[in-house]
């Protein structure tokens, strides 16, 4: 069986964001309150179902992150094929 | 819906009633749903040229050095002994409305692979944009989208950014125009051409996977924008992969390398259907197509679909016959998709199988042979009594005040924060980058030689007289290539209008062809490609007719490029060229008067013949010091930005006997073929000389030095440092 | 004695692999060739190039993915067993995210590309890459990249003060660190930074784009020159021992 | 009073992921048993509390995303300070 899951990345707290910086900046142009914005990148992904937690950990932490400068969260999905 | 209210399946498909029995006519049946579609599309504006073609053929095409005219994907032109040019421009106008990023990118990596698909490898690009005035956060916004796709394809692929041109006006604020150039190297004796040949050559399909992307686009690019548009055609935005481009390109020079192609083609507008009836159409010969064995991005794609797919990144080829393993196997070896995918036959047939049946059977030159049509000419009253505007009673502004403003005017304005987003040095043939007349690259095939390149074009004096405005883009870019020292050897043009049905735009269309096709006859440069863009009309109306002109130079020696700014304190300045001015179209009329009125200058052909011709022979002897075309903004502007340029002040007088009466014609007053240049004393007499015997006309304004710009007229002066000069014309927005 | 020997690695996406072979070979007349990414064989090298471009199309974080390529793997044998190498733009950023240089490159500070000429300040002139510039000399050479922000966490930063693994650091034209002459942002202005040992050079700036008079400027070339010296100094002293 | 949100993008089933693409390709290259990867952005931001579905949703519609080819979720997120 296989798991769908989401990781969601962010910058540290504390790393500047610049393209986050850049998107306020045009968010307030256009007229949009809008304050401490981040951007950050997201991934969805199918891995087999066995022991899922570890290996998307291990797979963040080795590639789809870079630790020195980043933080993830792992969401689970409801299993869907994407076409 | 009912059947009596249903659209005809021609009309869906974008074909009016007599084209469909043209169709019908042609193959002697109804088509089935299929080839309907492949129709429909091969049949549209964007592919077909239906409106402009009969006007195309008036542009003078042949010349010494011209291996292919327009007809191939690119125009190829020799610039050393061996080694040649390929050049092209294109338009991504619609796409970059709907998705300003990816439009732009798209029209980036679309460009590179026409002039991949002649054998040459790209190493330069430009790109000329118009756009809705910055201080509308839409038309920024949409502007900066541009200009990061353009920098995202353009810097990933590898392929510098050498130059190009940014002008806002009101008409481009739904419409704007993206046009993309590019310039490639190949070696004389191995042009390749995507005329197919030799039956039983297998078929190669390279490069990314199909998917459904941009399905339709080209009759998308054939329609006009509106509100609805948006949502409609959602299958019309193509998503570009730089790194698939890259890729595409570096496997394609090596398989053409092998030895073993006989043609190739990108897959761009119409897909599959376009490549593979062209490649048929021109080599007179006929391809069976298995579409099973088409790479495919999605499950459940019909064939309609994978035939008109404008996915990305993907060449056809013919490969003969037993030597298809070299050619895959150097695609495969950059990790992309290369599979045989038909092949050539004798009989001038499209038979095209999907799972061994046959789905589609055509002659191909019935894709390519789209009917033309003429629509009655007719200038717009109103336009003419725009052109007769009586301008002689114009209030006269503070001069200096006008200057700054003129400075900072969007259009005029430094493009610096543009294009540092470029890389502009990348292959390490960038002698001279953006930022001056022309860009100057070095040939390392061919030292000391080098090339020139500049685009070029003003809508706004189109607008006002097509005629002019075609002439006088072909004037500017020539001038520009003159300036920096080179010999213009050919153009190509991009032709920008609204929606040809309408005999205004027919009048516009007719008048900027003739203009183009007099100046490059009179000039002895001919046009070996070129694009056209229809229908660029929102509800807010039409974009100013803009024709875009990109001029390729030769520069004997690179060495000796001349520079834009003035260089030594002392040095003579001299304008030199036409005397003829007009306020007629021109950017201070705008700027400081808020009207586009007027009637431009039209150029003086012979004189700009001569006048290019004195340029670069000055530029060989030395003579020169700097040298910089006049064009937006006029006198006043050229001497300011060759102050800033240079980081020199100037002194000059204006006379009213050679510059004339109304001091802000003689400032601001715009025509063609007019150039400041600076020569160091001791060399004023031999490039006097030289002019005299041209007879083409200077007039001797002033001193470089200090750290001001003074220019005194008749009854004034205009005094401002070369620091204010400076933050004025960095004033970005 | 034999001479050093260049490898210049090429990446799918690599945009100036052509460009560092043409001044390693053409201008300056080395013994320099091009290296697959697939290859795990380095032997015969003496240094290798990690060019600049967009490796792997730099999809997931520049140069994410060709620091898990089989060249990589064998860059980090070569590189402890001493052999030189060199990272320019996209290479510096393969270098770091392979954990062989510390930190990461950011996006800039204002997120947009950035291709201009900028000045660097010397750091060190005792290192192999280094060894034909003068102690604190400004020299000016080109930048083109989007990711040019130097971060590191401030433990990380003070060691490689405390180090001086700091080799290039953007100043103006005087030589002082100021803001606008930063022009991605790079905390203490890194522009290049070297690993303990003092073999591996990772830099932003392309001294390939400034080897040559008629590009507009030279004095990117001493760094080549000074590897080539240093590698040929090496190869004596070891004859010497040898013989 | 302010709220946090977040939201994801996605470009559309069928449109091409090159990122996800090449991402898949690296995550095999490591080993890692993974398919059908999607790469998409992720913003944070604090807007207004009052109307802010509404907001959230027009600010996406215009600015954060390209709806022609891009899906988005919005999430509420507990109020956290970024420093
Ligand atoms: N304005 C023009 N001037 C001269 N030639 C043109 C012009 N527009 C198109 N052409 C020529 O017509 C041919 C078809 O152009 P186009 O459809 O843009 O090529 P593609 O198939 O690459 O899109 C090309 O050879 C092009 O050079
Ligand atoms: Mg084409």
């Amino acid at each position: 069986m296989n798991k769908r899951v989401r990781v969601v990345v962010f910058l540290k707290p504390g790393v500047l964001d610049a393209q986050g910086q850049a998107v306020e900046t045009g968010l307030r142009a256009l007229g949009f309150e809008a304050s401490e914005v981040r951007v950050g990148k997201a991934f969805e992904l199918t891995v087999p179902e066995e022991g899922w937690r570890e290996r998307v950990r291990e797979l963040c932490e080795r590639f789809l992150t870079n630790p020195l400068i980043e933080d993830y969260e792992v969401f689970e999905r409801e299993e869907v094929c994407v076409p | 819906m009912t059947a009596a209210t249903r659209r005809p399946d021609w009309e869906a498909v974008g074909l009016r009633r007599e084209e469909y029995e043209r169709v019908c006519g042609l193959l002697g049946r109804e088509p089935n749903p299929t080839e309907l579609r492949m129709f429909g599309v091969m049949w549209s504006e964007h592919c077909a040229y239906k409106h402009s073609r009969p006007y195309l053929r008036r542009l003078p095409t042949a010349g010494p050095g011209v291996l292919r005219g327009p007809g191939e994907n690119a125009g190829v032109v020799e610039v050393a002994p061996g080694l040649a040019a390929a050049l092209k421009v294109e338009s991504h106008n619609h796409p970059s409305a709907v998705d300003p990023f990816h439009g732009a990118a798209t029209g980036v990596g679309g460009i590179l692979r026409d002039v991949l698909s002649m054998g040459a490898r790209p190493v330069a690009l430009l790109d000329s944009l118009r756009f809705g005035p910055p201080d509308d956060p839409q038309s920024r916004r949409l502007r900066d989208g541009v200009v990061a796709g353009i920098s995202h394809y353009g810097n990933s692929v590898g392929v510098p950014v050498v130059g190009g041109e940014v002008l806002y006006e009101d008409c481009y604020r739904a419409n704007p125009l993206v046009n993309v150039a590019c310039v490639g190297l190949l070696p004389s004796s191995r042009v390749f051409t995507s005329a197919a040949a030799g039956p039983g050559n297998p078929v190669v399909y390279a490069g990314a996977r199909t998917g459904r992307d941009g399905i339709g686009g080209a009759s998308f690019a054939s329609e006009e924008l509106d509100e609805g548009s948006a949502e409609a055609d959602r299958g019309a935005v193509q998503i570009g992969d730089p790194f698939a481009g890259k890729l595409l390109i570096e496997a394609t020079l090596e398989a053409l390398d092998t030895g073993a192609v006989v043609a190739l083609q990108d897959m761009g507008a119409a897909g599959l259907t376009c490549a593979a009836a062209e490649m048929s159409a021109r080599g007179g010969v006929g391809m069976v197509l298995h579409l099973d064995r088409v790479p495919r991005r999605e499950r459940g794609m019909t064939p309609t679909e994978v035939l008109l797919s404008e996915s990305q990144e993907r060449m056809l080829l013919v490969v003969q016959r037993g030597r298809e393993e070299e050619v895959l196997k150097a695609y495969r070896r950059w990790g992309l998709r290369a599979e045989v995918v038909g092949e050539v036959v004798a009989e001038p047939v499209l038979r095209v199988y999907d799972a061994g049946q046959l789905v589609v059977e055509l002659p191909p030159s019935a894709l390519t042979q789209a009917p033309t049509y003429r629509v009655p000419e007719q200038e717009p009253e109103a336009r003419r009594a725009l052109r007769d505007a009586d301008l002689s009673g114009l209030p006269q502004p503070d001069l200096t005040e006008a200057l700054l403003r003129v400075l900072r005017s969007p259009s005029v304005v430094g493009k610096r924060p543009i294009y540092t987003q470029y890389d502009h040095m990348v292959q390490l043939r960038t002698v001279v980058g953006p930022g001056a007349d022309a860009a100057v690259l070095r040939l390392v095939e061919a030292p000391p030689r080098g090339i020139a390149v500049s685009v070029d074009g003003n809508g706004r004096i189109a607008y006002l007289d097509p005629w002019a405005g075609g002439a006088g883009a072909v004037c500017e870019a020539t001038l520009n290539v003159a300036c920096v020292g080179a010999r213009p050897v050919a153009v190509t043009d991009g032709l920008n209008l609204g929606n040809p049905e309408r005999p205004e735009v027919a009048w516009e269309l007719a008048g900027v062809v003739d203009g183009i096709a007099d100046a490059c006859r009179v000039l002895g440069v001919p046009v070996v490609g070129g694009n056209v863009s229809l229908y660029n009309e929102s509800e807010r109306g039409a974009v100013y007719p803009t024709p875009v002109v990109v001029c390729l130079g030769v520069l004997e020696d690179v060495g000796c490029a001349v520079p834009t700014g003035f260089q030594k304190a002392g040095d003579l300045v001299v304008v030199v060229g036409s005397g003829q001015v007009s306020l007629g179209g021109s950017e201070y009329l705008r700027v400081a008067h808020g009207r586009v009125a007027g009637c431009p200058v039209r150029a003086d052909l012979e004189l700009h013949r001569r006048l290019v011709d004195v340029l670069v022979r000055a530029a060989q002897q030395g003579l020169l010091r700097s040298a910089h075309d006049l064009s937006e903004g006029g006198l006043a502007v050229a001497l300011a930005e060759a102050c800033v340029a240079g980081g020199v002040g100037a002194r000059c007088q204006l006379s009213p006997e050679l510059f004339g009466r109304r001091t802000d014609v003689a400032l601001f007053g715009e025509g063609p073929s007019r150039v400041v240049v600076s020569v160091a004393p001791e060399r004023y007499e031999a490039f006097a000389e030289l002019c005299a015997r041209s007879r083409v006309p200077i007039r001797l304004a002033g001193r470089v030095g200090g750290t001001d710009l003074r220019v005194q007229l008749a009854e004034a002066e205009v005094v401002v440092p070369v620091e204010d000069l400076r933050s004025a014309w960095e004033a970005y927005r | 004695m034999r001479d050093p020997r260049f490898a210049v690695v090429v990446f799918p996406g690599s945009n100036c692999d052509r460009d560092c072979l043409h001044v390693l070979r053409d201008v300056l007349g080395y013994a320099a060739q091009f290296v697959w990414h697939e290859t795990e064989d380095l032997s015969g090298f003496d240094a290798v190039l990690l060019p600049g471009g967009f490796s792997y199309g730099d999809y997931l974080r520049p140069g994410a993915v060709a620091a898990t390529s089989p060249v990589v793997r064998a860059v980090r044998r070569f590189a402890s067993l001493g052999g030189l190498v060199l990272g320019v733009c996209n290479g510096f950023q393969v270098l770091t995210e392979a954990g062989l240089l510390p930190g990461a490159l950011l996006r800039n500070r204002t997120p947009t590309f950035r291709c201009e000429w900028v000045h660097l300040r010397v750091e060190r002139t005792d290192t192999p890459f280094t060894g034909l510039y003068a102690p604190g000399e400004v020299v000016r050479m080109p930048i083109a990249h989007g990711d040019g922000r130097y971060h590191a966490p401030r433990e990380v930063l003070e060691e490689l003060e405390r180090q001086r693994q700091v080799v290039f650091r953007y100043v103006d034209a005087q030589g002082r660190t100021t803001l606008d002459a930063n022009p991605n942002g790079s905390v203490h202005h890194i522009a290049g930074v070297v690993n303990a040992a003092g073999n591996v050079l990772g830099l932003m700036p392309h001294p390939e784009r400034c080897s040559e008079e008629v590009l507009g400027g030279q004095d990117g070339r001493r760094l080549f020159e000074s590897m080539h010296r240093w590698l040929r100094e090496r190869a004596a002293v070891a004859a010497g021992r040898s013989g």
